[in-house]
């Protein structure tokens, strides 16, 4: 009974617990509840990728009404696995959470922030698991708003501005998201996806669906900080506070980069996206350009948070890239990207909240002989770090393998070294870290500064693990992305 | 023969020890040395010495060829050591 | 006994253990094994032994016939002699590796099979260069690195030739081979620069004289004997050879008359008498190549037993320089009768080795109808008189009295010399022992009238040109100086070139680099304007500016599209 | 212990010897005796393997799929079963070593130290039973990343920026261009295992070869062809043991010996010999062998001066796998072993110099052979080796190259190869020549009386230093004479 409802209790848990976080005022209860209901919804997810793994596609609609006029909430091999990305990242930051928001925000803003917190959930996992264009839109501003909030939280009086500068460019990115779907709706007379995908075809030639294409792509562009799109995303990550960064690092640009996915292949078709409109040689030149621009600007970075965040564009360059390929490898790569980058960079950025959390700031300098005093967290951040340059066992590596492979097998060649070069980009500015952490000497007269607690390391390692367990064992990664690039190049499935 | 070279060059050990450095000795020795020589190559003329080119057998040839060539060897080191010779350091600077 | 021990590894082997024993001891142990290996050779039969595979290929370590132990025999008597020299030293270093030196170069001569030639080739290289070091000072030490470097590089090029040999023929035989081929000619230059061919010579020269006093005797015997053994083992009648050799006698006899150090006077000497041999070797007919071997083994003793003498004049007096000496026959009377044995051989007077030895090689050269070569030889055994036979002893012992007074040599060095000096004698008196070794039938007489007329005449007269020389004051005074030769080329003009080259070539990197580093500045000045915390690309843009690039990116897709 | 339990055992015993080091911190005795345990029991979990190599068994053990199709794999062919045995064989030498040398000179970090170092001798073991490429690569990037703490060991700046050199250079060309190299590889053939014959061959022709072949000699950066070898005289910064076993043997051979592999069991030799991409591979290794060796006769610094000749003498094996043919590839093979064991006595010499004396340049040494009569015995020993003479392993080496040379017709190679053998006497010798016949230019504390008793005079580095040293010259000397079973285990792979 309750598994053939998993696809609402997905969204539903977080949605209900939001309210209720706030209700109950006291910062730990409402971090319990929000721990409850966020491992509650990486149990359905998990239990939903299973039954996806197993038995295809789930159609699930809401409220009893049939799909074309309700809503339908569909899980498939690739939101089925983003949803176990995002769920997964959720459930392991809030218990690292606690400690880093009672050190970062005032008490009294504790039970606004799970609330958000769940709230961002919710639309995340909201935006992945709808089957429905407007719904995905109403998900996606629940995620917005609450990140909005999330952002503003931060300590730092820029982090006010940086929040109401990502506001608005994420109301226009919305905007035209809204104005794309509308298009549509305006040109087929429905909302569905599914059905969408069967409408769209014959109308191949319509302007309309033309233009809500385009307004659809820059939109999405914007919420997941494509190059040049990506202005209000280092200020945003710099100023929230760790566990924010951490957490929408890890998730709200992969669930955009999902939207994309989910348009161009599943509703408008992989033949009218890449060979009628040609998006790729659109996207696959942002990618490039993100990667190489993106990744020298980190290198010269002093702040460490500012530093990943730029490395977050350049890394998502790989997945567009992927994605702009438009070839089974290409999404494979594309996709597991999706999830590797999700744990490395979670994992990148909860050690550094450890770092601000015992030492107070995350600049390069602050960061001096902490290879010493904090080895466990600083370890972390070097596996971490080697797993975004794409050293063998990690990650990283298997993602730019597929890449690569990707680029190779249309003899593209530039495409290739772009890749191989963003990663030796990643090994100067990873390695600039590594070298005030363990060769640089602590300031004189440095205060003593202890390893972060455990309840937070745990969560560090756990996605450090990750991103190493998973470039050993890729079975199940390389696995899920298979089947998903295989089934949305194989169109609506 | 052998009593040729001693009287030449040594005068052999078993004599005064300093009887080389008188003049008178050097003299005695030159002369002998001529006397020598006479004498070998008198015998050129008594005896027909065999040889397996014709040219070894006219008389004198080794006599002269070994006086000429000595002669041209030892002179040729002055020409020589205008070309060659540099000072004892030379290598060493 | 081990059946099958090369008499060469005796004393290699043998030589380990010498620094771990103590005086009294190691003399008599030092003693011993030439003795041994002595033994062993005599007990050995005609035929190849001591063979073992490696790599499939089949070595062999002991091939004994007429030719190797002809050679054998004189080095280990050599080694015998030189131990007796040495015995009044305490130098570990330079006992064993006259010993390692004598073995190889006798394990060398047993050989049947090329790899096992260069691994000994390259061991009497290894361990001859610790005799010049033994003098410890910067002159032999250079000197040693230049001789070093020299016979290495005669090892690798008879690496090289062996090498192409193998592969071209499959085969490793040390047998004649002949000049025919590029690897044969790799091979025959390797000889050749351990023979001292002219323009390759001058190792000997430069070495020689740096090393030390009992060094300098171990040298001469072994490394261009040893190379006059491969030559007439590998390329005997080879024609050639006739010109090379013929080159060889004639152009250190120049050398020789202006040289001031007298043991760089016996190197050139000893060049000289070389090109004897290799002109028989060259002539190839049984009697020109008899007349060549044993022209080298009476060679081996009446070298050994000049530069023994020079040797003790050095030992005691602490120069060689003819400059300097003179007058030493009243310190060293035995020493200069030595020495005087040893000039009369070298020289060819009847009576002693050198006349038994070079007229057969002469007589081999004149009967297979060289005229101009016997020519050449007979004039350069003139020269060889001039240096050797009257230059060396009148100098070092006679001529102005120099004043320096010393001690007669040591007894061991008395007995060795005594010893060669015996043997320079007995071997021109009674030479058939001698004649009776060699590879081919002898049926030759050195002592008719003809011969010694003819070869008294050549010397006597030559003589008499001396004593007009010197009476006349004709005769050019020694002087100290450096004589340049082919060593200059190594020594002044390849360096020159190589620092000019350096310098050049420092130029144009540090040129290449400053251009590069100032481009690689200049990029990187480029890339922090734009990367940088205030470039461009890092700046916080303001909203206004990233809605721009929305609508441009928006204007962008629909254009591409709609066009 | 069956064969795949061995090799997989081999690899574990390192790492598990790492973490008990890591724990045994406090008591470095203890630590010292768990770091010679592990690297004897490794060297006899390797030697375990040898009989069923050289009976033509490849034991082979799979530990995981990696990516699909692509797991990783293990199997010991022979060269890596030479390989291995050499690294580990001198593991436990240079362990002894380390006690010796890290003691005397009292070095900060010693427990880091250690442990790099067995983390280190398993991924070397890792690329040398690699069964496949993405293996090898694999554990090639371990050993960048393990040995880095160890080139950066003194933290000062200039270890700095020697282990900053060591580091972007090496993962600059591996990630760079090696990767490429292999997924191109990938693309092509569609498989990574190394396969008798190459896996390229019938697949790949014409130029996509020489770029191939590009790709592969330059990204494998270890190997040092110019001119990507500035990270070796850079790594010199480390302590010396380390540039003993890692910088003349594990990491520079792990190089060379990938590109033998490369060639070998990717391209095959068939396949570079009829394409005639070998040639001007043979031209860029024979500059990099006759430069470096020119520019190590103008260093001063003995390690510096070591580590140029470490550069020329991996261009010999590059140039025998460049040779593209039986005895090349033979050739090439025997001097990663020849060489090993000559480079690291001069490397455990010159760290017992430094220990001794505290000296470091070339200038400094001379007079100090009568001080240290087996040190520089065994510098000359391992000189000569490395020169390539006989009685010395090294002269076996040499001797299949020109071989291999001949049998390709490159006659310049010869030449290259005798005018190298020169070069080395000529930048070698001097140093042993110097120490033991020329005085010393400082006036020794006792010289009166140690002129009067010469054994008196003598100051060795600690035993611990000297008996590993004269041990590996010793090895020299066997190499000479029992190189036919290196030469028989090595005989299947150039001849098919």
């Amino acid at each position: 009974m309750i598994a053939a409802h998993l696809p609402a209790l997905q969204i539903v848990l977080p949605l209900a617990a939001a309210p209720l976080c706030l209700l109950l005022r006291r910062g730990t209860l409402a971090w319990a509840l929000a721990l409850a209901a966020s491992w509650a919804a990486l149990v359905c997810a998990a239990l939903l990728l299973r039954q996806v793994l197993i038995s295809g596609p789930i159609s699930y609609e809401l409220g009893s009404w049939a799909a074309p006029w309700g809503i339908e909430y569909r899980v498939d091999a690739v939101n089925g696995f983003v949803l176990l990305i995002v769920a997964a990242v959720g459930a392991v930051i809030l218990p690292y959470a606690r400690t880093s928001v009672a050190h970062e925000l005032p008490e009294e803003q504790h039970a606004t922030f799970y609330t958000a917190f769940l709230l961002c959930l919710t639309g995340l996992l909201g935006v992945t698991i709808t089957g429905d264009a407007f719904n995905l839109f109403v998900f996606l501003e629940i995620s917005s708003l609450s990140s909005y909030v999330l952002i503003a939280l931060g300590r730092d009086r820029r982090a006010l501005t940086a929040a109401f500068q990502y506001l608005v460019m994420g109301t226009i990115g919305a905007t035209f998201i809204v104005i794309g779907v509308g298009l549509l709706y305006m040109a087929t007379g429905t909302l569905n996806m599914m059905d969408l995908a069967e409408r769209l075809p014959p109308l191949a030639g319509n302007r309309t669906v033309l233009v809500a294409f385009a307004f659809l792509t820059v939109g999405t562009g914007l919420k997941l900080a494509l190059f040049p799109l990506h202005f209000w995303l280092p200020n945003a990550y710099a100023y929230a506070p760790s566990v924010v960064t951490g957490f929408l690092a890890a998730t709200a640009t992969k669930v955009s980069v999902y939207v994309l996915l989910r348009f161009f292949f599943t509703v408008f078709g992989v033949g009218y996206s890449f060979e009628v409109l040609s998006v790729g040689k659109l996207l696959i030149p942002l990618a490039a350009i993100a990667i190489l621009v993106c990744s020298t600007v980190a290198i010269f970075q002093n702040d460490v948070k500012r530093m990943l965040a730029y490395s977050s564009i350049a890394q998502i360059g790989y997945m567009i890239m992927g994605i702009g390929f438009a070839t089974t490898t290409g999404l494979t790569a594309g996709i597991l990207h999706l999830f590797n980058h999700a744990m490395m960079k979670g994992g990148l950025f909860l050690a550094l909240g450890c770092v601000f959390l015992r030492v107070g700031s995350v600049r390069l300098e602050a960061l001096h002989g902490l290879g010493k005093r904090m080895p466990l967290t600083m370890f972390s951040f070097v596996l971490g770090g080697l797993s975004l340059v794409g050293v063998p066992l990690t990650v990283g590596f298997i993602s730019k393998w597929y890449l690569v492979q990707a680029a190779l097998e249309r003899d593209d060649w530039i495409l290739a070294v772009v890749v191989l070069v963003g990663s030796l980009l990643a090994l100067v500015y990873v390695w600039r870290v590594v070298e005030a952490a363990y060769f640089k000497p602590a300031p004189e007269g440095a205060a003593k500064v202890e390893e972060a607690p455990l309840s937070m390391l745990i969560p560090t390692w756990v996605l450090i693990g990750a991103s190493i367990y998973f470039g050993i064992d890729t079975s199940l990664t390389v696995g899920v992305a298979r089947q998903a690039a295989a089934q949305l190049i194989g169109g609506a499935s | 023969m052998d009593n040729g070279l001693e009287t030449e060059d040594t005068g052999g050990p078993k004599g005064e020890p300093h009887w080389l450095d008188r003049k008178r000795t050097g003299k005695r020795v030159f002369w002998g040395l001529i006397a020598l020589c006479a004498g070998l190559g008198l015998a050129d003329f008594l005896y027909r010495r065999h040889g397996i080119f014709d040219f070894e057998e006219f008389p004198l040839a080794y006599a002269i060829f070994g006086f000429v060539c000595f002669f041209g060897i030892v002179l040729s080191g002055y020409p020589l050591r205008k070309l060659v010779m540099r000072d004892e350091d030379y290598y060493d600077r | 006994m081990i059946a099958d021990l090369p008499p060469g590894l005796i004393l290699i082997l043998g030589a380990i253990l010498v620094p771990f024993l103590p005086g009294r001891l190691r003399q008599l142990y030092l003693l011993a094994l030439p003795v041994l290996g002595g033994l062993q050779l005599y007990g050995l039969e005609h035929g190849s032994f001591a063979q073992t595979q490696i790599f499939g290929y089949q070595l062999t370590l002991l091939r004994v016939d007429a030719l190797s132990v002809v050679f054998g025999t004189i080095f280990l008597i050599t080694a015998f002699l030189n131990v007796i020299y040495g015995l009044h030293q305490r130098d570990a270093v330079q006992e064993a590796a006259a010993l390692v030196y004598s073995g190889a170069a006798i394990g060398a001569v047993f050989v049947g099979d090329l790899i096992s030639l260069f691994v000994f080739w390259e061991l009497t290289a290894i361990s001859s260069v610790f005799l010049i070091w033994a003098s410890r000072n910067e002159r032999a030490y250079r000197a040693g690195m230049r001789y070093l470097i020299i016979q290495v590089g005669s090892g690798v090029i008879l690496l090289a030739g062996v090498i192409l040999h193998a592969q071209a023929t499959g085969s490793i035989a040390f047998d004649r081979l002949g000049l025919t081929n590029l690897a044969t000619a790799l091979i025959f230059i390797a000889f050749g620069i351990k023979c001292a061919f002219p323009f390759l010579h001058n190792w000997m020269q430069d070495a020689y004289p740096e090393a030390t006093v009992v060094g300098t005797v171990v040298l001469s015997a072994f490394t261009t004997k040893l190379a006059i053994y491969a030559l007439a083992r590998a390329f005997p009648g080879t024609e050639i050879l006739i010109y090379i050799g013929a080159i060889m006698t004639v152009f250190p006899v120049f050398f020789a008359v202006i040289e001031n150090d007298l043991r760089r006077v016996l190197a050139f000497s000893l060049n000289n008498q070389l090109g004897f041999m290799v002109v028989g070797i060259g002539v190839g007919t049984p009697v020109a190549l008899n007349g060549a071997i044993s022209h080298a083994f009476v060679h081996i003793i009446y070298k050994a037993l000049l530069f023994m003498s020079m040797g003790a004049v050095l030992h005691r007096v602490g120069t060689v320089k003819a400059s300097e000496l003179g007058g030493l026959f009243r310190s060293m009377p035995l020493t200069a009768v030595f020495c005087m044995v040893g000039a009369a051989s070298i020289s060819a007077f009847p009576l002693f080795s050198g006349f038994v030895t070079k007229s057969l090689t002469l007589t081999g050269v004149a009967e297979a109808g060289y005229v101009i070569t016997w020519l050449v030889l007979v004039f350069a055994s003139a020269g060889v008189l001039e240096h050797s036979g009257i230059k060396i002893p009148y100098f070092a012992f006679f001529a102005h009295d120099s004043g320096l007074r010393c001690r007669e040599a040591p007894a061991n060095m008395l007995i060795a010399m005594g010893l060669a000096a015996f043997l320079c004698i007995f071997l021109g008196v009674y030479p058939e022992p001698l004649y009776a070794m060699l590879p081919y039938q002898v049926d030759y007489e050195p002592y008719t009238t003809s011969h010694v007329l003819s070869q008294l005449q050549l010397l006597f007269f030559a003589m008499l040109a001396f004593a007009v020389l010197i009476r006349t004051g004709l005769y050019p005074a020694e002087r100290p100086s450096t004589n340049l030769n082919t060593d200059w080329i190594y020594r002044k003009a390849l360096p020159a070139l190589v620092r000019w080259a350096m310098t050049v070539g420092a130029a144009v990197r540090d040129g290449v680099l400053a251009r590069g580093r100032r481009r690689l500045e200049r990029a990187l000045v480029q890339i922090t304007r734009h990367h940088g915390p205030e470039g461009i690309l890092a700046r916080t843009v303001t909203t206004g500016n990233t809605v721009l690039w929305v609508a441009l990116l928006l204007a962008v897709m629909l254009l591409l599209n709609f066009v | 212990m069956s064969p795949p339990d061995a090799i997989l055992l081999s690899l574990a015993i390192p790492l598990a010897g790492a973490a008990l080091i890591a724990l045994a911190h406090r008591r470095p005795n203890l630590r010292e005796a768990v770091t010679l345990v592990t690297s004897g029991l490794m060297f006899l979990t390797v030697a375990s393997l040898v009989p069923e190599v050289m009976a033509g068994g490849r034991p082979e053990a799979t530990l995981i799929e990696m990516l699909p199709g692509l797991p990783l794999r293990f199997e010991v062919e022979p060269l890596g079963m030479m390989f291995g045995l050499l690294a580990s064989g001198l593991w436990i030498v240079t362990s002894v070593y380390s006690i010796g040398y890290m003691r005397a000179n009292d070095e900060a970090h010693q427990t880091r130290y250690y442990v790099c170092f067995a983390v280190a001798l398993a991924s070397t073991i890792g690329v040398a039973f690699a069964g496949n490429m993405m293996t090898l690569f694999v554990f090639y990037e371990a050993l960048t990343l393990s040995t880095y703490p160890l080139v950066a060991h003194k933290g000062t700046d200039e270890a700095m920026r020697g282990g900053r050199t060591y580091l972007g250079l090496l993962l600059f060309t591996s990630i760079g261009l090696q990767l490429l190299g292999i997924l191109w590889t990938w693309r092509i053939a569609g498989t990574l295992d190394f396969t008798v014959g190459g896996i390229l061959a019938g697949k790949a022709s014409g130029p996509v070869v020489g770029i191939l072949l590009l790709l592969y000699v330059y990204g494998i950066g270890k190997a040092a062809l110019m001119p990507f070898h500035r990270w070796l005289p850079a790594a010199m910064v480390a302590p010396t043991p380390v540039s003993a076993l890692l910088h003349a043997v594990a990491v520079v051979k792990v190089g060379v010996f990938t590109v033998m592999k490369v060639v070998v069991y990717i391209f095959g030799i068939d396949l570079l010999a009829a394409t005639g991409h070998g040639v001007w591979l043979t031209y860029i290794a024979a500059a990099t062998l006759l430069s470096a060796s020119l520019v190590a006769l103008t260093q001063d610094n003995l390690k510096a001066r070591l580590a140029y000749s470490t550069i020329s003498q991996l261009a010999y094996v590059v140039l025998g796998a460049a040779l593209a043919n039986p005895w090349g590839v033979i050739g090439g093979s025997m001097h990663i072993a020849m060489h090993a064991m000559g480079k690291i006595t001069l490397f455990f010499c010159a760290g017992a110099i430094y220990t001794a004396t505290h000296k470091t340049e070339v200038s400094q040494m001379t007079g100090l052979g009568r001080i240290m009569p087996f040190t520089f015995g065994a510098f000359l020993i391992g000189s000569l080796s490395i020169i390539g003479l006989p009685p010395l392993g090294g002269a076996w080496g040499k001797w299949y190259l020109m071989l291999g040379a001949a049998e390709g017709e490159q006659l310049i190679m010869i030449a290259v190869l005798m005018i190298s053998s020169l070069l080395n006497v000529a930048y070698l010798i001097p140093i042993v020549a110097r120490g033991f016949f020329l005085p010393s230019p400082e006036p020794q504390p006792a010289s009166a009386g140690a002129a009067a008793a010469p054994r008196g005079g003598i100051r060795e580095a600690p035993m611990f230093c000297v008996v590993p040293l004269c041990l590996t010259a010793l090895g020299c000397l066997a190499l000479f004479f029992f190189a036919d079973p290196i030469y028989r285990l090595l005989e299947p792979i150039a001849a098919p």
